[in-house]
């Protein structure tokens, strides 16, 4: 080995040195500064508990008290700490520079000393077989799957509806977080999802006509009378009717109308053997059933109380107690979450009760001092919960759905209180004829925000979309004004009465009157009729919206309405 | 006229408390005169000129070195001097990869115009790249620099996973233009890995990626430039038309082979003479990649479409949107977000029509960028059918960063310069 | 090539971290790790107000159609008067707009004597208004500087303080000045009065006059000739005290001495006692908009608290609860 | 020099190229023209180079406003905060990419009540009106209190020490005048091209603003 190499040697390995003491040192720099940001960021010096609590301690502690140095200390001690840590920032970051340049110039010197020479590989041409560029297109093909992946991984991790309910960027949607996964074809309890009236992804047809049977994909009769609406789940299609004999439970098939099977709500321990004097009016199914996907619950006139499954078997039953109610009790269940919110107020008193939807037992039970009240529940969801509130007489009372404690209450009604609340945009919106028309910031306390003596629902409940509330009273009276302000946006007389509820769907408004005719307008701060639909007989009950379809229930039929 | 003033003073205090309003100062006794704010001027704007003239300067030198000169240590020398200046000196912006976003959002943005010289960083490097490749990369851009410092045992990817990744520069251009369309950010500025390490400090986040390109990077040289540099598609675009571009031979290539490892990158395309694979085939594979290339960019179309509409809280109203409507609805604690846009009072309305506008962008957007990706797969793949006849070693010009490595393998250099010995001898280096 | 395939997990990895970071930057808050609320200044809890802490109920307010509606002062027959863009506005018992009387100029205060005379203190002068007549007086200008904030008269005397020079104006009911009040003056003991922003409110009641200093956060009392009596008021968050530097900004007498004073800021109208002590409150900051401000006060023959509230352009009433 | 005698179809490959290189660079130079033309835009008789933002004569202009306006100015542009769109959330001092934010506290002495109790200054429970760590509300003690005569008292700001949380701003926002406020210090500012506070602002405060005004003062 000759002199020039050996001198080459010495040079590599003096590089080699210089390279390894220059990458330990960078090393530790950076050790260090690691260390510094963790602790500082572990706690911010200027912004630690402890800082506080000293600080209060020593506020209230009197003048030149030891406990006021001892915070004057610790407060200079973190501002010298925070001052401290940003300097070590720095000068560590210049330090770790320097170490880096030296390390690699080092390491490169000796790098470029040491060049292997070039070793031409295997000539590629020669003897090359088939397509030797085959596995790079399956990769090239692979990695495309991978982008299409990725796309496929953003829609799924970003897409709203997985966030809940309103993330959803559909400004008032309650029903999102309640649906949850539900199908497009459900239609969970009295005026949809939550009991608020508006059917988020409905498409409902604007036009058809029970006589000529346009548009009406089938029509079904209906053995016995009842106010109750329908519900929707799984393709079936649950009413509830009766008379002072028999109260019973309805299922339809969905693509057909068959009644599938009909279960009658009896031998139920408790329940009367004479059924209570109801009005024509309301009857002895006027509470519309309730689903939660599992079970169908329903409630009548007697106090009975039934969940049956999907096959019309019966999972339990109870009666909680016979009604002392003038008319009849017409309140409608409201299933949610593993509980099915009941509200029995009568001349007894009222009760709010959330009963387990598998048992039936009483998950909790809330007095309520009211009289006799005919709304029915809605859901609230947020506030840090879910509530559950009622319009009565004379409170509107929420509830905490988990543990039923009384949330808020605030007195705004009166007289005989049957149309249940709306909600949008963190108001709540209550009203009864007689009393008045109140808009309601939840909350302890509870404001009220704006309220109205005309126009005022009797039976009809109203229903708030978008910063608009429409309002359909028992004389042919519908109303839109401002959800915020509670101004009037237009006012429109109609020749019937409304005692079945306006509905939101795909921004219209379904409203049908007495006799059965269903007026649809644009749910915007200006009157556009868009159809006037009839059924072809009186109805009350209120549509429900499933997907494309709507099921009316007529004082004899079930109608199933889509698009032909 | 105090008095009109004052007056103002009362409207204004009294309609809205604690906007901009004067108030007459207290009547001193004592001789107090007020202090003057300071208003420091923004620094550098002189900077503007030295840097556009520095920038003028290198790349000019850069081309000179590659293709004239034909000296590595030169470009080594130049890429050092430009990763202090404009990396450690100028903080690593202006740089052109950002400037896209500039100078896109000036195009849709009516009130904003882009500064001149961050136009410029966009266009000079684009221009050299015309005429003489990709000069900019090899030795002026900052971010390449401080990788090619770091290249210690670079290993050779192999071609199929290369072509594989470098598909991700195309996406990060379109998304990057997406976003910057529909109001949703900065993303190559938000991505830039180095930028923390050229300011001494920055979010733990961004210098602890950084940390991890650098390591990589000592193996696989150049992994950011390679495969995530956006601007480097646009360069690599007029590399490939360039009027002149670095040759590996400085003459005639005698396909001794000895360049074969000799390119970090994997930019330099072997002569395949006499090479049956070369021909066979061909057409028809291309043939049947151009017929699936439509449907390819339909299912792009589709994707992007989704993916789109998934992107668009990147925009601050659309995530607003969101906050104000789960607040309204009590799922959300109150935010500052959306306590600001309450006291603006803008009405919601406003707000969920522009949200809905820009949902409408992003989905549009989201389309057009899978239709860039589909094409831009589905060309890779015909590309891909089938080498075409190469007679010398020659750099692939889309991809040769112009560094002058290989100079030193070419045997012909040696001879050109000093008739010596056509084999490499040691003191020949490789990785500087 | 074996060295490879690490380094390229790792890239994936890298990828990886970068579409992390990316989601994280769309969402928002990137706060640099740090905790989300770091040096932020909570004041909100301060704004807080338990309903029973209340000693008012708040009734039914009205609506006053004026844009920017400034000062409010209660009639001798249940009605009461509002200034606002250069007019005056008569209202009656319930709220219904009675009368509406345009001026030459933007009024910002308004008061009315015994007798029913209204006069509104303009920019720069008095405007007088006798009921029954549509024609109002305009007095003479009180000069250059001059901005009337607020005005108070009785049977022979009309005070009119003046934020911009900081003094009061006495003037005989003819409008002929009969002197001025304020400046640093260390015989009558006044140390002038202290006014950071434009609100400089002021009351009398039998031949008392009561000046807001709101640079002392205290309320003072003086003799019609301009000689301090005595004075009161603290600075303090709680209730008991005024808030901020510079509190408060309204005041008003009830028939029996005690004080009804509102603030800024934290927005809260309170009762104090003829002595100054805190009685309790009218209404907390959260019954208004968080930045409302010129809540001008007035106290009607039934004793109920007329609150003018800028901010929704009317005029909230409270009554003693029970 | 791309033409070898002995390459396949050099000429017309070699020809695609010149065609393709020549379109591009017209292009860039067309373009580029385009948008520097734009500068030419008349506004009330001067050249106009502000950004439409904030150009009073924006709907004004002549020109169709927007279209016309410049698309490549002369100036930089740098990042600055509105103070009347400002609700002090803390995050300026969290979130610049400087250890120590270049956002600082400004103070428009002009506007200032040197009021002796400041809110800008103490704690809503100072003990007493001393600046005793425990009754300043600064968490970096950096504003000066200093005594000029009964009862005012002169606040100034310590620019090393303020790390631009605007709590002072804040308390003196809401209880005071607003004299102090956030601004942007461009001898500190890199002016990153996209400013991470900026993208953070939960009021969307940052506007970017021309180099030669870079600051949105109080009071004048």
């Amino acid at each position: 080995m000759n002199k020039s190499d050996r001198i080459l040697m010495v040079k590599c390995r003096a590089a080699q040195t210089l390279a390894a003491v220059s990458g330990a040192f960078l090393l530790t720099v950076l050790f260090l500064l690691t260390a510094t940001f963790i602790r500082a960021r572990k706690a911010e010096p200027l912004d630690s508990s402890l800082l506080a609590e000293s600080r209060l301690s020593a506020v209230e502690a009197g003048s030149g008290d030891r406990l006021r140095e001892e915070y004057r200390d610790i407060d200079l001690l973190a501002r010298r700490a925070h001052f401290g840590s940003l300097a070590v920032y720095r000068s560590g970051a210049v330090l770790a520079l320097c170490a880096g340049i030296v390390f690699v110039l080092a390491f490169k010197y000796q790098a470029a000393l040491r060049v292997p020479r070039p070793q031409p590989g295997r000539y590629a041409g020669v003897g090359a077989m088939g397509d030797p560029l085959a596995f790079t297109r399956r990769m090239v093909a692979g990695f495309a799957l991978v982008l299409l992946a990725a796309a496929g991984l953003a829609v799924v991790s970003m897409t709203p509806t997985r966030q809940v309910g309103p993330v959803a960027g559909k400004g008032d949607a309650p029903g999102q977080a309640a649906r949850g996964t539900a199908a497009e074809d459900s239609w969970p309890g009295f005026r949809g999802p939550d009991g608020l009236g508006i059917a988020h992804d409905a498409d409902p047809p604007v036009e058809w006509d029970g006589i000529d049977g346009k548009n009406i994909r089938w029509k079904s009769g209906v053995p016995l009378p009842g106010f109750s609406s329908a519900v929707v789940c799984r393709g079936r299609i649950f009413l509830t009717g009766g008379d002072a004999r028999v109260r019973e439970v309805y299922c339809y098939r969905s693509d057909n109308g068959e009644l599938l099977w009909r279960q009658a709500a009896a031998g139920i321990p408790g329940s009367p053997a004479e059924p209570p004097e109801v009005a024509a009016d309301t009857g002895y199914a006027a509470a519309t059933p309730a689903t939660d996907g599992e079970r169908i619950y329903a409630i009548f006139a007697t106090g009975d109380l039934v969940a049956l499954d999907l096959e019309g078997n019966r999972v339990w039953a109870k009666n909680l107690g016979v009604p002392d109610n003038p008319y009849g009790h017409a309140s409608s269940l409201l299933a949610d979450a593993g509980k099915l919110y009941v509200q029995f107020d009568d001349h007894t008193g009222g009760r709010m009760l959330a009963l387990n939807t598998a048992t039936g037992d009483t998950i909790w039970e809330q007095k309520r001092e009211t009289l006799p009240s005919w709304a029915s529940p809605v859901l609230v969801r947020g506030g840090g919960g879910t509530q559950v509130v009622i319009s009565g007489n004379p409170h509107v009372v929420a509830y905490d759905a988990d543990g039923g404690t009384e949330r808020w209450k605030i007195e705004c009604l009166g007289g005989e209180v049957a149309p249940s609340p709306a909600w949008s945009d963190g108001l709540l919106f209550a009203g009864a004829e007689y009393s008045s028309l109140a808009a309601i910031a939840p909350g302890d306390p509870a404001r009220i925000v704006w309220e109205s003596n005309d126009n005022l629902p009797e039976v009809s409940s109203p229903v708030a979309w978008r910063g608009l509330l429409f309002v359909a009273t028992s004389y042919g009276t519908v109303t839109c004004s401002d959800t915020k302000s509670g101004e009037i946006r237009w006012k429109k007389e109609f020749d019937e009465g409304f005692y079945s509820s306006p509905m939101v769907a795909a921004d219209k408004v379904y409203l049908m009157d007495r006799k059965g005719v269903t007026h649809v307008f644009r749910a915007a701060d200006v009157f556009e009729e868009i159809a006037v639909s009839p059924l072809g007989e009186k109805a009350d009950a209120t549509p429900a919206f499933a997907g494309e379809r709507i099921y009316l229930r007529g004082t004899k039929n079930l109608y199933c309405v889509t698009k032909q | 006229m105090k008095k009109a003033v004052l007056v103002c003073i009362l409207f204004a205090a009294l309609q809205a408390f604690g906007a901009v309003q004067r108030f007459p100062t207290p009547d001193f006794e004592s001789a107090y005169r007020l202090p003057q704010t300071q208003t420091p001027p923004p620094r550098g704007d002189l900077y503007e000129y030295i840097d556009t003239a520095v920038l003028v300067a290198a790349l000019g030198l850069a081309s000179w070195l590659a293709l004239g000169l034909r000296s590595r240590r030169g470009i080594f020398a130049l890429m050092l001097f430009c990763l202090a200046y404009f990396g450690f000196w100028r903080k690593g912006c202006v740089c052109p990869i950002g400037a896209i976003q500039n100078v896109t959002e000036s195009l849709i943005r009516p009130d904003y115009a882009v500064p001149l010289t961050v136009a410029v960083f966009f266009v000079l490097p684009l221009v050299f790249a015309l005429l003489y490749g990709r000069v900019f990369c090899a030795a002026v851009c900052p971010l390449g620099a401080i990788q090619d410092a770091v290249v210690l045992r670079p290993a050779r990817v192999p071609r199929a996973v290369a072509e594989a990744l470098s598909l991700l520069p195309h996406v990060v251009l379109g998304l990057a233009i997406l976003l910057v369309l529909n109001g949703g950010g900065y993303l190559i500025c938000r991505l830039d890995p180095f930028v923390a390490f050229f300011r001494l400090g920055g979010a733990a986040v961004m210098l602890i990626s950084g940390g991890v390109v650098l390591l990589i990077g000592t193996v696989v040289a150049r992994p950011y430039c390679r495969f995530f540099c956006p601007y480097g598609v646009l360069l690599g675009w007029a590399s490939l038309v360039s009027r002149r571009h670095l040759t590996i031979t400085p003459d005639d290539c005698v396909n001794c082979r000895l360049c074969e490892d000799a390119c970090p990158f994997g930019a330099i395309l072997p002569a395949n003479e006499g090479n049956p694979a070369a021909d066979r085939g061909v057409g028809r594979r291309a043939a049947r990649h151009a017929l699936t290339l439509p449907l390819v960019i339909a299912v792009f179309v589709l994707a992007g479409g989704a993916a789109g509409r998934a992107l668009s809280p990147a925009n601050r109203s659309v995530r607003l949107d969101r906050q104000i409507a789960a607040e309204d609805f009590g799922a959300a604690e109150p935010a500052d977000e959306s306590r600001a846009f309450r006291a603006g009072g803008t009405p919601r309305e406003e707000l969920r029509e522009e949200v809905r506008r820009v949902q409408f962008g992003f989905v549009r957007g989201g389309r057009l960028l899978g239709a860039y990706l589909g094409l831009v797969i589905g060309l890779k793949l015909i590309r891909l059918a089938g080498s075409r006849r190469r007679d010398e070693y020659e750099p692939d010009r889309a991809r040769c960063l112009s560094c002058g490595r290989c100079f030193e393998y070419c045997p012909r250099e040696h001879l050109k310069r000093r008739g010596g010995t056509a084999i490499p001898v040691r003191q020949h280096e490789n990785s500087t | 090539m074996k060295r490879v395939i690490p380094a390229l997990i790792l890239f994936l990895v890298l990828a990886m971290a970068y579409v992390l970071w990316l989601k994280r930057g769309t969402g928002g808050s990137g706060n640099n790790g740090r905790p989300p609320d770091a040096y932020v200044y909570d004041i909100e809890k301060y704004r807080a107000t338990p309903n029973a802490d209340l000693l008012f109920d708040e009734l039914a307010g009205f609506e006053v159609a004026l844009k920017e509606p400034r000062g409010i002062a209660a009639g001798p027959d249940k009605g009461l008067f509002v200034v606002g863009d250069a007019e005056l506005v008569r209202l009656d018992g319930e709220g219904r707009e009675a009368e509406r009387i345009a001026l030459k100029g933007a009024a910002n205060c308004v008061t009315s004597d015994g007798a029913g005379k209204v006069y509104a203190g303009l920019a720069d002068h008095i405007a007088v208004w006798s009921p029954g007549t549509t024609n109002v007086v305009h007095w003479g200008s009180l000069g250059e500087n001059a901005l009337l904030t607020s005005i108070s008269a009785d049977a022979g005397n009309v005070f009119a303080a003046d934020f911009g020079n900081r003094v009061i104006w006495r003037c005989d009911t003819q409008g002929r000045l009969l002197g001025a009040i304020g400046g640093k003056d260390a015989a009558s003991g006044s140390s002038g009065f202290i006014l950071p922003s434009p609100y400089f409110d002021l009351a009398i009641r039998d031949d008392r006059l009561w000046v807001v200093n709101p640079g002392r956060t205290r309320v003072e009392e003086y003799t019609f000739e301009g000689r301090m009596l005595s004075h009161w008021g603290r600075s303090s968050m709680r209730p008991e005290g005024f808030c901020g530097c510079c509190n408060p900004s309204h005041i008003a007498l009830f028939p029996d001495g005690r004080f009804v004073t509102s603030e800024k800021g934290l927005p809260r109208v309170k009762v104090y006692d003829a002595k100054g002590v805190f009685v309790g409150l009218v209404a907390g900051p959260d019954m208004f908009a968080e930045d409302a401000v010129g809540l001008d006060l007035a106290v009607d023959s039934r004793g109920r608290i007329l609150v003018l509230d800028p901010a929704r352009r009317m005029v909230r009433v409270f009554a003693a609860k029970g | 020099m791309d033409a070898k005698p002995n390459d396949a179809a050099p000429d017309r490959r070699d020809f695609l190229r010149t065609c393709a290189r020549w379109a591009a660079l017209a292009f860039i130079g067309w373009a580029g023209g385009r948008q520097l033309l734009r500068r030419r835009a008349r506004v009330s008789g001067s050249w106009c180079r502000a950004d439409c933002a904030d150009c009073a004569s924006a709907d004004g202009c002549g020109l169709g406003a927007a279209p016309r306006l410049p698309r490549v100015s002369r100036l930089d542009a740098v990042w600055q905060l509105d103070p009347a769109k400002c609700i002090q959330c803390g995050r300026c001092a969290t979130n610049c990419v400087l250890a120590q934010s270049a956002v600082k506290c400004f103070h428009t002495h002009a506007m200032c009540g040197y009021c002796k109790l400041c809110f800008g200054y103490f704690q809503p429970d100072a003990a007493e009106l001393s600046s005793a760590g425990e009754n300043q509300l600064c968490p970096t003690g950096a504003i000066r209190r200093k005594f000029i005569e009964d009862p005012y008292y002169e606040y100034t700001i310590d620019n090393d020490l303020c790390i631009g949380c605007g709590k002072c701003v804040k308390g003196c926002n809401t209880f005071g005048n607003g004299s102090l406020y956030l601004q942007v210090r461009h001898d500190l500012c890199l002016n990153c091209n996209e400013c991470s506070i900026a993208r953070n602002c939960p009021a969307d405060a940052f506007t970017r603003l021309p180099a030669d005004r870079p600051y949105m003062l109080k009071g004048s």
